[in-house]
């Protein structure tokens, strides 16, 4: 009888959960949607936590990471959570209902399972910036990855220096996690906001968030030399953004940004949202704006 | 009655769902019941009330219109608008609905009258140009080929159910073809639409040794003049290359103007549903 | 490494050998309108229908381990619970009979990608972990412009490597298991004589070649011209179709849809292979395209093989078998880009 | 009891294609008793013009859904006929099989998808999924197998594509066939039940004396070309078919209209079986004899049982032609072909009949003339006529206006009529 080759079974040997590890590629974890708060006409904040306690506890994750959420048939996409590290595996992610997976999402009650895998990606590094002035700045859904940094600076308030949020929205109506500004306000967080197309009852500032930051900028405690800038939005939004930055003179290195492509696989592997050699599921989603500007159809 | 549906413990509505047809050969719907293996499942999916080749009993009350054919007498322009009405969403079921398909090339002629004494000697008989549907009515869907696979037929009608977008392929044939690893047909000397045709088929003529003609109207990027090109490299005729282009309506625009002619204008009022 | 010589006579022994395995290797697969024949990978039963002649395949043997479409997982659901089932689609060992250096070269290369961490993919590394690979010297043909790539020779990434020397085969033996196998049939050390012949055939293969392209500095010429007219002028006879990424040995990017079943209890995850000339793939959410013009989709596929990929792993992702510009209705080729790019450029 | 009543039903249910039945009795003496068509009409035969030779088989294709394969090979036939191209061995047999697959797949459907319904008093088959589980996963096994089968032969249940001008772009490999044989073997036991099934039923008494067109059959049951036949004893070529369908156009139909020797002549399973009784198959036959089926027959009902009776022939008859496949050696797919001018007619008795297609050619093999005779069109004055002495019977014997609605419908899907494809 002639030899037959031998099967290396991939399967069959044992599978972590660690990044190197085979398993891991399709591995999801099971988390149950244990609320869900409506916030504006299409988005919604979902709180989730993964069902195996051990798994929840051992799930962490660094403020700019993002989870994939998978339901079964429907689809997988990457969004960013927006909660605090501090809690591990019970997560919060506010999503925009704009197509197939979001819409199923936004029909499904508490109760309902969800898979989840990640965290994927890059950080803002709010460990560099212990000491200086932070700048978070975002336009429409731009606010939802700067929450997990802000609650990580919030959690260490006293470690940094001056806190700006500004953040832009279409109209108030637009406007996102409105319940929480005064309890940022109470942490020492200045937050301005402006609103395209204001209501009657709107007294805040109108305009472009450029303008803000303007404002901002030309006030005498600006120092770009102390500052870091986190920057999320719709690309024409931080291009103008960080221009401005830049022409402030914070350094091109200071300056993080978040960016979106659609991704089909989170793990480096499908080449759909990379540019060039590099990919925005594990070189990005952050990057410095140096790094950006070197990237070739980046925005 | 059928048990209620739901996915992912959402409750789902089981749609009413009216099958049309106008000028055509309906073999678009005979697709319907030519899928035996998964027919039962399929019609628990949906709750079928009104297909006059299938079934006897008719409603008027629906929430999905298939509608097959193309449009070509006055009667048929108002039945349209009725199941337009009725319908919540209305599919184009198959390239006579999408394009005006094969019955179209009448249109060519332009004398309406030569055309039906060439058929019908002095007989009256009453005709007029063959137009898809989006001529008349909003189109919310469209399912293109002639004839449309069942098996997309069938994705389609369970996104519908699980409500999930349906987003038909924006690139051409080739794609499919080539994933198949078929030879081409270029190289094997016979002509092919397959590099401007909207893919979906799953490369079905190309797979069988056959040219793609375009039943599935043109693909997003359809780079017409490329196509030209190629044909006369391999010795087409541009005789051959608009037979094909003109067969089910899809390329009208295209090959009106190859042929130098002014584009007519549409009336075209395709919606597209948020 | 360790070198054999054996008779032709005893390969179908081998191949005998090897049979209870699945086969893969090249096989006619019908004529072109000018009656030449045509070839591709297929599955083998029997010696005899193995074409070693083979000059080049129309696609490369990637169905073979990065099929065009494969499942990634199932779901079995019940309610609000669900399961997920996860299978790498590969259950016993694929025998590779007759790869030339190029597609041996692109399987080196695309472990550099898919079998690296992070994530290494399993369903690509669990198929590649269970290849036997017999690799074979080839005929340089018009189209090949494997020497300008560096990828004309294989030094690993094969189990054994086969040199046509006439009468006999020149053996590179690299895997234990490959030596094995040499065992179960005759074969002797070779000699000086067969030293000097294997020289000789390199030798006179390597004057074969016909086309060359110049990537002297060519990441950084990338980078300089990426504005370039010639962009512009590729890009109008680009058809978008996807046909050079389908038939490529080292494009792999992909697309993933799921699907629900008829009777809604269960639902799928499929992977399907993708191709950046398409006219939606760098679409996003919300509808933007961040390359909406074929030329700028013609370009990207340029810049990932011969800029990114460089960038990233210090080598080209093309591996010059010429099979994209083959295959090409537009006639778009690697060497007329390149060299275009670089002359418009200037 | 006598009064005055109407019976109008429009867009007959359970038909391909759109067909009107109106019947008005007064005083129990029926004045009026019509079957129009009012489908849209599509002008195939202008299209058609202009157009180099390869359209017309892919463009006649699609005259019918149901028939496509027929229309196909109808089409292909006058093409060939008229460059002078004859098929290899191989090719007719392989068509020939696809034909009867054709067969086998639309007799199905018609018998238990449109006819069954109105036997078993309920309104379509989706009732049956409930009532009859085991006969409607019968006629779906069946269904699928004839539809399977022509997609390995003609690359397509629906519009095929291996079909062409010379032969086939492709062939079924030997073990395709091998299988396609064993799955045809296992099917006979699906219908002889369905002979069980159909046996059961109580057909409407009814006879007309009739005139029945189809092919004649010089040593077999006759699918694809061949001489023309009534059973009043016209004989013709092929070349001749005008002189048998005589078409001409009446007011109520968009379909033109055929009559020979009488006012109106039937095509069809039943037509076939009365001409051709004694070439079907030894085991058709059998069956033929038990469902009380014997040549020459009246009653335009039993066309029903003579499909029934014709899918064990084509059954048998396409195990035969498997066997002779796998006998003989392979031939080239398709033989080489050169436009010329010329005239060509292509006679193929498609499920519902005789149908034929005709072109003349220029030199490129550009149309210049196209004719298409559909079966459907040649019986809807068979069906005209049957309706009004069904009418007259009825009303006579004073049956309920739903009953004789009832029994006109079935009467006109007993014809199994393809209306679009009548109004092509
Ligand atoms: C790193 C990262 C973080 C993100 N974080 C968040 C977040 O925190 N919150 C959030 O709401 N979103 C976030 N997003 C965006 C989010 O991933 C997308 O909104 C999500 O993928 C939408 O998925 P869907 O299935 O609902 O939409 P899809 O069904 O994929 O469709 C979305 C839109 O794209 C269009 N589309 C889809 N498929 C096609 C196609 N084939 N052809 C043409 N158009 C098509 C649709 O018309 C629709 O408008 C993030 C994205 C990235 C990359
Ligand atoms: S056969 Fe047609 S579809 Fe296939 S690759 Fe060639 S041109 Fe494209
Ligand atoms: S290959 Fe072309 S003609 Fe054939 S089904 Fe597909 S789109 Fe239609
Ligand atoms: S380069 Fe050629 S093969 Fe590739 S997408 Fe463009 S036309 Fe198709």
């Amino acid at each position: 009888m002639a030899p037959q080759l031998p099967f290396i079974n991939l399967l069959a040997q044992p599978g972590g959960r660690r990044r190197q590890d085979l398993g891991s590629f399709e591995y999801s974890y099971q988390a149950e949607i244990t609320n869900v708060y409506p916030l504006t006409k299409a988005e919604k904040l979902y709180q989730l936590q993964l069902i195996d306690p051990e798994e929840r506890r051992r799930f962490s994750f660094l403020p700019g990471q993002f989870v994939m959420l998978e339901l079964p048939g429907i689809g997988e996409a990457p969004f960013s959570i927006s909660s605090s590290p501090l809690h591990h595996g019970d997560l919060e992610l506010c999503i925009r209902d704009v197509g197939n997976l979001t819409h199923f999402l936004s029909r499904m009650q508490r109760g309902a399972r969800v898979g989840i895998s990640g965290p994927f990606g890059t950080h803002f590094p709010v460990e560099n910036m212990v000491g200086q002035d932070v700048l978070l700045i975002g336009g429409g859904l731009g606010i939802v990855p700067l929450r997990a940094p802000l609650f990580a600076v919030l959690e260490n308030r006293s470690r940094y220096g001056r806190l700006d949020v500004m953040y832009g929205a279409k109209s108030p109506a637009d406007l996102l996690f409105t319940y929480q500004y005064d309890s940022w306000r109470q942490f020492d967080v200045n937050l301005a906001i402006t609103v395209d197309r204001p209501n009657r009852g709107w007294r805040g500032a109108t305009g472009l968030i450029t303008e803000l930051l303007k404002e901002r900028i030309a006030k005498a405690d600006f120092q770009p030399a102390t500052s870091f800038a986190i920057v999320c939005g719709p690309p024409v939004m931080f291009r103008f953004v960080c221009a401005l930055l830049t022409e402030a003179g914070l350094p091109m290195q200071k300056m993080f940004v978040s960016l979106e492509r659609r991704m089909h696989c989170g793990r480096g592997k499908c080449c759909r949202c990379n540019i060039g050699a590099t990919y925005i599921c594990l070189d990005g989603p952050v990057f410095d704006y140096w790094t950006v500007m070197n990237l070739k159809e980046a925005i | 009655m059928a048990a209620p549906l739901s996915y992912l413990g959402v409750g789902l509505d089981r749609p009413r769902v009216g099958v049309f047809e106008f000028t055509s050969c309906e073999g678009c719907q005979l697709q319907l019941v030519n899928n035996e293996a998964t027919l039962l499942d399929f019609l628990n999916l949906i709750e079928l009330v009104n297909f006059r080749e299938a079934m006897s009993e008719r409603s008027d009350d629906y929430d999905i219109a298939l509608v097959e054919g193309s449009i070509s007498r006055a009667d048929e322009v108002a039945r349209l608008k009725e199941i337009r009405t009725n319908a919540r969403l209305l599919v184009a079921l198959g390239s006579c609905a999408c394009f005006g398909g094969v019955n179209q090339l009448k249109n060519r002629f332009g004398d309406l009258d030569w055309v039906k004494k060439k058929v019908y000697g002095d007989f009256p008989i009453a005709s007029q140009e063959v137009r898809p549907l989006a001529d008349f009515v909003a189109v919310d869907l469209m399912i293109y080929g002639c004839p449309p696979k069942k098996e997309e037929i069938e994705k389609v009608v369970t996104n519908l159910v699980v409500g999930k977008k349906v987003a038909m392929p924006k690139y051409p044939v080739c794609m499919e073809c080539k994933a198949n690893e078929n030879i081409c047909l270029f190289t094997l000397g016979e002509p092919c639409l397959g590099p401007i045709t909207r893919a979906g088929c799953d490369a079905w003529c190309p797979n069988h040794r056959r040219g793609c003609w375009g039943c599935r109207g043109p693909a997003e990027a359809a780079n017409v003049r490329e196509l030209e090109a190629i044909m006369a490299r391999h010795g087409f005729s541009r005789e051959a290359m608009l037979d094909r282009l003109e067969c089910f309506g899809g390329f009208s625009s295209q090959v009106a103007a190859l042929r130098g002619q002014p584009r007519r204008p549409r009336k075209a009022r395709s919606s597209k549903r948020s | 490494m360790i070198f054999a010589t054996f008779s032709k006579k005893e390969l179908p022994r081998l191949f005998d050998l090897l049979a209870p395995n699945t086969v893969v290797g090249p096989v006619q697969k019908g004529l072109d309108r000018a009656g030449r024949p045509l070839y591709d990978f297929d599955v083998i039963y029997r010696f005899q229908d193995l074409r070693l002649d083979y000059p080049t395949t129309i696609h490369s043997a990637k169905r073979h381990f990065l099929p065009h479409r494969e499942s990634l997982c199932t779901f079995t659901l019940q309610g609000n619970d669900w399961e997920k089932q996860v299978d790498y689609n590969v259950y016993k060992p694929v025998v590779f009979f007759g790869l030339h250096a190029c597609d041996i070269n692109a399987l080196n290369k695309l472990d550099k990608v898919l079998s690296s961490p992070p994530y290494p993919n399993p369903y690509y590394t669990a198929k590649r972990r269970n290849m036997f690979i017999i690799g074979q010297g080839c005929q340089p043909q018009p189209q090949c412009f494997c020497r300008s790539m560096g990828t004309d020779t294989a030094l690993h990434g094969f189990d054994l490597f086969l040199t046509d020397l006439g009468d006999r085969y020149f053996a590179e033996i690299l895997s234990a298991t490959a030596y094995q196998f040499l065992q179960k049939i005759i074969t002797r050390p070779p000699t000086a004589k067969d030293h000097d012949r294997y020289k000789e055939v390199v030798t006179e293969r390597n004057q074969q070649f016909q086309t060359t392209v110049d990537t002297t500095d060519l990441t950084k010429l990338l980078d300089l011209e990426f504005e370039s007219a010639a962009w512009q002028q590729w890009g109008d006879k680009c058809l978008s179709c996807g046909t050079c990424a389908n038939v490529c040995p080292t494009c792999y990017c992909y697309g993933v849809e799921e699907t629900v079943d008829l009777d809604l209890r269960g639902a799928a995850k499929t992977k399907y292979l993708y191709s950046c000339n398409l006219i939606d793939f760098a679409e996003v959410a919300g509808g933007h395209n961040f390359r909406p013009q074929t030329a700028t989709r013609l370009k990207y596929r340029y810049y990932h093989k011969h800029r990114g990929f460089v960038e990233a792993y210090e080598e080209s992702l093309c591996v010059g078998c010429g099979r994209c510009g083959e295959a090409c209705l537009a006639g778009i080729t690697v060497p007329d880009v390149l060299a275009s790019v670089r002359a418009l450029g200037g | 009891m006598k009064r005055s009543r109407t019976i109008q039903l429009n867009h007959l249910p359970r038909v391909e294609g759109h067909g009107n039945i109106h019947i008005r009795v007064q005083q129990g003496k029926v004045v009026e008793a019509r079957w129009e068509v009012v489908e849209t009409p599509r002008f195939f035969e202008a299209m058609l013009i202009g157009k180099l030779w390869e359209n017309a088989p892919y463009l006649c294709g699609r005259i019918c859904g149901i028939c496509s394969i027929g229309h196909t090979l109808a089409s292909i036939r006058a093409v060939e006929n008229a460059f002078g191209i004859v098929p290899s061995e191989q090719t007719t047999t392989l068509r020939l099989l696809l034909k009867h697959m054709e067969t086998l797949q639309s007799h199905i459907l018609h018998l238990y998808f449109l006819a069954a319904p109105d036997f078993l008093g309920v309104g379509s088959l989706l009732a049956l999924t409930q009532s009859h589980p085991t006969e409607v996963q019968r006629a779906l096994r069946l269904k699928l197998l004839a539809n399977d089968a022509c997609d390995l032969i003609g690359g397509r249940r629906l519009h095929p594509t291996r079909t062409v001008v010379g032969g086939f772009t492709m062939l079924p490999e030997k073990a395709q066939l091998e299988h396609l044989a064993q799955r045809l073997a296992a099917a006979q036991e699906d219908l002889a039940a369905a002979a069980d099934l159909f046996g059961g039923f109580t057909i409407p008494h009814f006879a007309r004396e009739t005139e029945f067109v189809s092919l004649k059959g010089d040593h077999d049951y006759p699918f694809i070309g061949g001489e023309l036949i009534s059973s009043d004893g016209v004989i013709k070529k092929e070349d001749e078919y005008q002189a048998m369908t005589n078409e001409y156009c009446a007011e109520g139909f968009t379909a033109k209209l055929s009559r020979l020797s009488r006012d109106s002549y039937a095509v069809g399973a039943l037509a076939r079986l009365n001409n051709n009784f004694g070439h079907l198959h030894p085991a058709a036959r059998t069956v033929a004899k038990r469902l009380g089926l014997a040549p020459v027959n009246h009653n335009p009902f039993m066309a029903n049982l003579a499909q029934l009776v014709e899918c064990v022939h084509v059954v048998h008859d396409s195990l035969s032609l498997i066997k002779k496949l796998l006998r003989r050696k392979r031939q080239a797919p398709r033989v080489a072909l050169k436009p010329r001018k010329g005239y060509g007619v292509g006679a193929v008795e498609v499920p519902r009949g005789i149908l034929y297609h005709a072109y003349e050619f220029d030199q490129e093999g550009r149309i210049v003339k196209a004719d298409c005779v559909i079966p459907t069109s040649q019986n809807h004055a068979n069906i005209q006529h049957d309706l009004q002495a069904l009418a007259r019977q009825w009303a006579a014997q004073g049956q309920a206006d739903a009953d004789i609605e009832l029994l006109a419908q079935m009467l006109v899907r007993a014809y199994d009529p393809c209306i679009s494809c009548s109004v092509h």
